[in-house]
């Protein structure tokens, strides 16, 4: 099993979310983060002093699904998530020893 | 002669008209997302400080000031010259007139305010400050000065709008019309979903909009005496009526009432009283309010479907509330509650409906077209609309630099 | 005949006291959890809308209207019919019926607001909404009349209630009692932490309370004179002295003074120096209010140990601290501040503290059996409390289908 | 002889300047960390707990008491012994003297609040307590003494101060100032951002701060009179005009106007017109708001560049504005505005601004040097300023066991 | 070591920590996440107009154990977490190259 | 490829992003969570009721790296995010298959 997570544009999500249950992934979770990279964070005036503000709002999203959907997956959210501009974000791919529904104890591919 | 109580009583509820317009920032501020809540109550908020300056150099003066064949208001008063501590006998004999002034002022200022709902969350904010100037001079003013100044000719006409149907309810809810038509839909109106950030804040503002409101429609009356108790009662009454009406409504229509819809029935009701609450009894009141509560949720609903984006229904609430009470008051004025008006409908004098029609209808026509060419203009000159990019991001951060939650 | 400056006085007092249900309902709405903080604004806003209605058609006839026996009004002046611009010498000499209507009417809409916080965070909103119609026209409505009606039982036994220590405090509070015991703890009540969501959003609250407050006292004087003077000094000073006291035996008791002990002090002090106001010396008030702040703490921390779940206080506060109040009335009440009241214990009339305690006893009596069979029927018709999922899940969602925040 | 207009007007005024505290209490808390908005709050709110008790003990017996030697009154209205219902003569003939009493005690509970904002995030609470009844004992009642009591010497000196410039900002201002520097800069200041967390908070608190002022400025007529209509129109005038040009030049100075600047300045504005609009006219009250907004805006700029940390700005926008707004009155007072008042040099009377120039030094040098050894004494007993972890985790955790939000 | 990652029910959390802690886990790190899954989302309706809101609120819990731990933490979460209903969640298990920790810099197991 | 994951005291974030800047990490993901361990939670007080809160704010910080900046990275956040008391976190490495970045379907250490 793989873990696929991706920090993604906010405003992205529903998109996202669409494309991936377009090809049959039925389960995900999202986290909202704040991420630091090339994009360039914004200018906040308070009472006359400026600041910057580095860190920037994204999504990350969480889905882990069988070996075999990998390059699926990453190519949809890719195509889904993308805008062309910097800060479009990152796909990273782990690797998972195991997974367990709580619900019913099922194990592995059944879990997901 | 100046009346102590009744100056009193003005300055009280100027006092309380000024808090609605803060009032209004929050009750729209709790309804855009949260990444356009500065951006939304700064809008009534710079409105305040701008109009009220608008007002003492050269609206008043326009709105009230010496008649120029029933148009206007010449510019006789310019900077308030001659607005003094003696009463002017055309509108009050025992106010100051700067006492009436300034009671007057906060009308001209919340009346810009409630437009902004109509493009919330995608309109520049320096294009929106010179709309707004424009707009309070060349529609609030003029319109103002028909209904309401000496010599105006609806007020002529005999037309009743006691504490301003026409002039700030249904002017705004047809600008407001022509804006949300010509700034087009929020980016991801009807894909996405944009919610209310903050209904408490939405609440919170609907309960000092009631309040404040006491001082518009009780106030209007000018003095402390019987007509002010009745629109007082008759201002809660309606807006009581109505906030049960649309709840009970939205209930049955989609199987759970909303606070949202009962903060929103509450000023339907306030809405469609205004013009009625100094010329109708309480059980016109009570209908009044039950109606308004009843119409305004399904010209919301029907909005949904004519598919234009007034983002926080202005046209809903204010246009169609407002119109509403400009009729019913052609409908159930009744010059038993008020000597100075004049009998409707139901009181055997059919002809006051049709003079109200020709208000509610020259209103909508005159505001509308002004706004559509005054927008138009603007959208020429320096563009209505923020960037996808800056409408993504949000007005907070590009208009104003700021953001409103660090929790 | 009408006197200007009393009307005046009694409609802002109204909208003084209008403004404190909404006050009330960001003073609870702070106090719960986040997912349930719309359903425990819309209980207290929908409040002001239904028994706004129920007070003009039936409950201001019954509570102030012919008496019958000593124990209601008729229904006389239903939709009040005969209520109009002129005095009702009964009431006021001073005041238009309807201004006295109006009044004691926001005085009817905060009382079963108030029993709210007992229930808060899982009520059904069908069946709260029954019993608020019902508790109003079974409860408040004959309380109201025994104290404040003209031929009431209690009032003609001379008990002194200045503004509603007995008929809004006691009654919500007795209630309150029987309302937490018979719908049961919350879940996770005493084994998983059940904390405030928004403090900030419980001081303004207060704060609006408190200012309104100052309508609610003084304003029951009905007539802007030395009397409303005396009441609005010691309902500021009270709430000040319990506020402090509050804080101070916290801040002993715990170790450290908490921001919603200090407002929790303040209103208590307002709730204790109800009845007194206009009966008492301004020494008496600030003891009063010492007292109002240490007892009602104390009640609280004993709930916690008798360990009923009245989720926000109102026994602890309204009910306690109301009781509190009546009888010190009968304590520190003296002829020389109201002439038209009577001598308490200390003034050399120990009598008023027995008629004091005859009437905190009856009402409580009265308003906690009364409420104990309408949530009993109401249980067994139609069910008072939400499902545990539905507890889970939240009031917000479950009952109105909206989310509060979106931040 | 009592008028009850008038007795009515300052109640109610009195109710407003109360709401002004806990409109501070937003105002600022929006403006903190999250984790320290109670800490903030409470500071306020204790204050108009704690010095309402201390106005009715002493605070108003030093403050308006009997003259001794034009430096304090004597203690011999000691717990209001003799102020009661009828009038006091010296300060109004209208009012009962009560009413006049709780109409200043609400000044006394605004002005230390003010200072708050100089200290915030990390101040220790119970030195803060002790801190603000020495200071309201040692500087405000004397102050209050010298420009307001009967026979105070700057008063006798003919100083005008119509709502408070000196009284209330100036003093408030100049301790600010001491209290910035002696406490030093909150960690992490200058180095880590320090953002606001709520603004729509703060902009609520600035809505009730310009409602509430209307009592504070109108109401320090204290008779409703042409006087309390110019106080109250100028009041509205200069806030708005501050609050625009504020606007104005953040937008041309940082390229964007700020929702929060536009709130500042409307503060800037009705502190700048505080002291004045009882003696100037329209004109003179739309130029001293306009300065008001630019002065302010630069001193604030100012402090930035200063580097002390004055968290929240009470020396830029109370301390400045105020001085501006006393000086302003040298300036622009006019006889024909006030006859009870003075001409100021550009009525032809250039003493006056002498007067008021020394007023405004003998205020600031007074308040700041009293400021300063009470803190200094305070810091060697008990310490001033929270640990450095406490500083961290924040006030609200360490000073009142508490968090404001669980959203 | 290992990591072991559990998606929950948000009002299961005081179990589950309570659980864990029995069991002798000193440490773990939670977040407030959003899931999308089997369990069906729920209806808002604001002025009139009806959403689907899919994502459902979750609690994320991470805890990073020994090797020798996995099985019984993993069936611990089971136990505390399970209401038999549909949005019980998930528990993944993930390997770790190493564990530090930033007051003394130790590795390894006696780093958690 | 490796991924860090640090847990730490909020108040240290802008040091630690700083240092990291300065060794060259040019991107991360920070995230809002909630810690458990030795560090003692805090009481709190409502309506005079007592509550222990045992879950304490922290950051959490992912950083996608190449494997051989691993030991710099855990080294500079040690250094930057130390107080020496209890409470100051811990450091996770992981192992990660594949890295793209979104805007330019790049792989492997360029995506980062
Ligand atoms: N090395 C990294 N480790 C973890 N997250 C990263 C890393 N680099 C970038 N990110 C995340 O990806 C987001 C986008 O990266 P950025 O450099 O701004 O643009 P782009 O992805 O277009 O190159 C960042 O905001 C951050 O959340
Ligand atoms: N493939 C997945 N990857 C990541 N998280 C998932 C996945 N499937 C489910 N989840 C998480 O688990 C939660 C519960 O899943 P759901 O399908 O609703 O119920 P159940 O776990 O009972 O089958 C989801 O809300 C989501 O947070
Ligand atoms: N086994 C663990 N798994 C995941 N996170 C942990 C674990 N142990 C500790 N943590 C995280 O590290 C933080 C600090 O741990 P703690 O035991 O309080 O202090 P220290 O790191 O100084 O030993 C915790 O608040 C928690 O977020």
């Amino acid at each position: 099993m793989k873990k696929i997570e991706a920090i993604i544009k906010p405003f992205k999500i529903d998109e996202v979310k669409d494309a991936l249950s377009q090809i049959g992934i039925e389960g995900m979770t999202i986290t909202e983060v704040k991420g630091f990279g090339r994009q360039k964070g914004h200018k906040e005036v308070y009472r006359g002093a400026e600041y910057v503000v580095d860190f920037v709002p994204k999504i990350k999203i969480e889905v882990v699904i069988d070996d075999v959907m990998v390059e699926r997956v990453v190519e949809t959210i890719i195509k889904s998530a993308q805008t062309g501009k910097i800060g479009d974000g990152k796909i990273f791919v782990y690797s998972i020893d195991e997974v367990t529904r709580i619900r019913t104890g099922e194990k592995g591919k059944d879990a997901v | 002669m100046v009346n102590t109580a009744d100056t009193l009583f003005i300055m009280l509820s100027t006092a309380l008209v000024m808090l609605m317009t803060p009032g209004l920032a929050l009750f729209y501020g709790g309804m855009v997302r949260s990444k356009n809540v500065l951006g939304t109550i700064m809008q009534s908020f710079v409105i305040l400080a701008v109009i009220s300056v608008e007002w003492v150099l050269w609206g008043y003066s326009m709105a009230f000031g010496p008649d120029l064949a029933g148009v206007t208001g010449t510019l006789e008063w310019f900077g308030l010259n001659g607005v003094g501590l003696s009463p002017f006998a055309g509108y009050s004999e025992t106010l100051p007139h700067l006492t009436f002034m300034i009671f007057q002022g906060m009308f001209a200022v919340i009346t810009p305010a409630l437009i902004t709902g109509a493009f919330a969350e995608r309109m520049k904010f320096g294009t929106f400050l010179l709309f707004t100037i424009l707009w309070a001079t060349l529609v609030y003013n003029p319109i103002c000065h028909w209904v309401w100044g000496v010599g105006g000719w609806i007020r002529n006409l005999g037309a009743l709008d006691f504490a301003g149907g026409t002039v700030v309810h249904i002017s705004s809810g047809a600008s407001a019309l022509a804006a949300a038509l010509l700034i087009g839909k929020r980016k991801g109106y009807g894909t996405e979903p944009i919610h209310p950030h903050n209904l408490p804040m939405t609440i919170l503002g609907a309960a000092l909009l009631w309040f404040g409101w006491f001082g518009f429609n009780a106030g209007s009356a000018l003095s402390c005496g019987p007509l002010a108790v009745n629109a007082f009662v008759a201002t809660h009454v309606a807006a009581a009526a109505a906030a049960l009406t649309w709840t009970i409504v939205e209930w049955i229509y989609r199987g759970k009432p909303t606070t949202l819809g009962t903060a929103s029935g509450a000023v339907a009701g306030l809405v469609g009283i205004t013009p009625a609450c100094g010329f109708v009894g309480l059980t016109a009141a009570l209908i009044i309010g039950i109606v308004a509560g009843v119409l305004c949720y399904f010209a919301i609903v029907m909005k949904t479907k004519l598919g234009y984006d007034d983002s926080l229904d202005v046209v809903g609430i204010h246009g169609v509330g407002g119109a509403w009470g400009a009729l019913a008051t052609g409908l159930f004025a009744d010059k038993a509650i008020n000597a100075a008006g004049a009998n409707g409908l139901f009181f055997g004098n059919p002809g006051q409906l049709g003079i109200q029609a020709l208000s509610v209808i020259v209103t909508i026509g005159y505001a509308f077209i002004m706004s559509l060419i005054l927008l138009k203009a603007l959208d020429w000159i320096m563009g209505l609309r923020v960037s996808p990019e800056d409408e993504v991001s949000g007005l907070d951060l590009t208009q104003h630099n700021e953001t409103a939650y660090n929790l």
